[in-house]
């Protein structure tokens, strides 16, 4: 795309300066004479389809009639011109050249005995190109019709007279009791977390109280066990939280895991979490 | 038909256009100037005036200048209410909750649960979208104002009366309270019983304002 | 008059404010309901178009909405009101045309019809200047993008609705605008054939992603 870009603009640059040489500023956009087809204003044709076509209506017939053989010998002519000036042509404009050679040279053949399956008409083929030129012409003729419509701002002017209207602010709000909950509890729990006390400090279930927990009961773990049923109860008042228990028991477990003494599996996310106790590698040793 | 080299239906037709499409309102001379030479403008302009004396854009005269203004007795069709329904700020939704569930509440308490001042324009912007009223008096040192909310309250919200504003229960339902709130969280009934208050009287509705005034000010400066 | 509660001359009247004092074109819809129950609107527009034929302020009818605009002819006074358009390159236009004529449209259909890659700017540009929108997703592997014009392309080229587009019918009659190409078809398409080339694809197709999520605020956007 970038090379392509590049392309253009030089050859560009380097028509704007032949017609500079030859002091010819009046190169019309679409008209060109038969035997100045280099004089192409290459300005806004970006491609070789946009060259065709301009090659094609100098033919002055419709498109849908022209003889592909001839825009073939035109096109190669305008590229071979085009490489005597050293114009740096995109890779575009050379696929389509040979494309056209072969074309050119299959409509001029004879027509063999046994026709190669895979391959279309080349009558096809050349209606199919003179199709395409044709619905590209019909485009160009669209952007003449719709630019020569009354232009708002250029031809035509509409004026709102906004001052003579008075906005009143709606009336209805957008929002919902949930959201008037949300904003409650937001602020509360805000809050609350601002009230918190750090002397007041939380009993936790200390992680070597949970690894001697955990080595003491691992020989009971046979089986897989879910991870609630390992960690100890809370006794009494004013002890570490159950949540406390899990926690360390879990971190405990993924130690002794670590060290190759039991395994931990969870069939999903959020799902419970089993253990056991490692079984040996090989059975009976 | 006199010797008018630029026709008179044209010049009007001109002025129109020209008078239309103006950014603001147009002397004679102004308009002459656009004009082909030879076009009488003040006739043409007489004319037009005429024309549309009784139609509902009309041709008027300000300071000298020409302008095409809607006719007055239409100007009940330009009030025009913006279909867009309003969107109240995160602060002004969060005090508005308060407001709804701690009612009578004071300034005081509102910032104490929010943690933060309240802005000036806050409590302006739900008082004038008819949301929140004052209620009376607190009987305590300062008689400080408090504040509840209104009937329109009710209505946006679809809510039959305070006692249907969700509880602690529906918040949980709803997912919104954390598990982790103490115990002791409690959510107030704002249709239950609260201090009693003193009214206030029409009269003393300035003063209020003027403390408001007061208090909101010294208190922009504290941020 | 029939049994209409709110009679003819009063409608067109406050149809002529309405439409004068509106920002943009005004449906029949829009305008009926900012009028009295009982007015006949359509009748009301009728009239005040015909009325309206040969002044200098012309009723027109662009993108379905109704809207006041200086006659064509009398563009030549407008100087100090116009402005210059910004200028499409030929790229552009043709795109534009394309976009216009053939929609809703891919990115990979412009490039076939036109024979070459679109450069990077032009649909930007056309964006920018509100011209075209996404319009959806072609449901076809890949589900591409599809594009098409926007309520404001039919207001800057004061075109009542889309089936006005010039030629539009005998293009079609003569299937011109028929995106189908035959399945044996092998014209060198450099613009098809290294759509991977472009490496600001990847980019692109984010936003687009995002502007489709979005895709009905866009749209009102348009106005």
């Amino acid at each position: 795309m970038v090379t392509r870009g590049g392309d253009n603009v030089r050859l560009e640059n380097e028509v704007r300066q032949h017609r500079l040489d030859f002091s010819s500023d009046a190169v019309p956009d679409t008209e060109i004479e038969a035997d100045d087809a280099l004089v192409l204003d290459l300005d806004g044709y970006e491609g070789p389809l946009h060259v065709l076509l301009v090659l094609a209506r100098q033919q002055k017939v419709d498109l849908l009639k022209i003889s592909i053989t001839r825009l073939a010998e035109q096109y190669l002519g305008f590229i071979q011109q085009a490489r005597k000036l050293r114009f740096s042509l995109a890779a575009d404009y050379l696929v389509m050249a040979s494309w056209l050679a072969y074309l050119k040279s299959r409509l001029l053949l004879p027509v063999p005995e046994r026709k190669p399956t895979d391959e279309p008409e080349p009558e096809e083929l050349a209606a199919a190109l003179a199709f395409r030129l044709k619905k590209l012409e019909a485009i160009r003729k669209a952007v003449e019709a719709i630019t020569s419509r009354p232009q708002l701002k250029r031809d035509v002017f509409a004026r709102g007279d906004p001052e003579a209207r008075v906005i009143l602010p709606s009336s209805r709000l957008d929002v919902s009791l949930f959201d008037l909950m949300g904003a409650y509890v937001t602020q509360r729990q805000r809050e609350i977390a601002r009230h918190y006390d750090p002397s007041m400090r939380v009993e936790a279930y200390p992680l070597e109280d949970a690894r001697d927990h955990l080595r003491d009961v691992l020989p009971e773990l046979k089986e897989w066990t879910a991870l609630d049923e390992i960690a100890p109860r809370p006794v009494g008042e004013g002890g570490p939280k159950r949540a406390s228990y899990v926690a360390s028991t879990l971190s405990a477990s993924l130690e002794l895991t670590k060290e190759g003494l039991m395994q931990v599996q969870q069939l999903g996310t959020f799902e419970t979490l089993y253990m056991r106790q490692r079984p040996p590698l090989v059975e009976g040793r | 038909m006199t010797d008018e080299s630029f026709p008179r239906i044209d010049t009007e037709r001109a002025l129109e256009a020209l008078l239309f499409a103006a950014a603001g309102p147009m002397s004679a001379a102004d308009l002459a100037r656009r004009l082909p030479e030879g076009a009488d403008v003040g006739k043409a302009l007489a004319a037009l005036r005429a024309r549309y004396a009784d139609r509902g854009v009309t041709l008027e005269v300000v300071a000298d200048k020409w302008q095409f203004r809607t006719a007055v007795d239409l100007g009940y069709l330009m009030v025009e209410e913006r279909e867009e329904p309003r969107k109240l700020s995160k602060a002004a939704l969060e005090t508005l909750a308060i407001i709804a569930y701690h009612q009578p509440v004071t300034r005081a308490e509102i910032e104490t649960i929010r943690g933060v001042g309240l802005s000036r324009g806050t409590l302006d912007v739900l008082h004038e979208m008819n949301l929140i009223r004052l209620r009376g008096r607190r009987r305590t040192p300062g008689r400080p104002v408090t504040y509840g909310t209104t009937e329109h309250f009710l209505e946006t919200f679809s809510l039959p009366s305070l006692h249907d504003l969700p509880g602690a229960a529906d918040m949980r339902a709803a997912g919104l309270l954390d598990l982790n709130v103490p115990a002791d969280f409690v959510i107030p009934d704002p249709a239950g019983a609260r201090p009693s208050e003193d009214p206030i009287d029409t009269d003393e509705m300035d003063q209020v304002e003027f403390a408001q005034d007061f208090f909101e000010s010294a208190e922009n400066g504290d941020r």
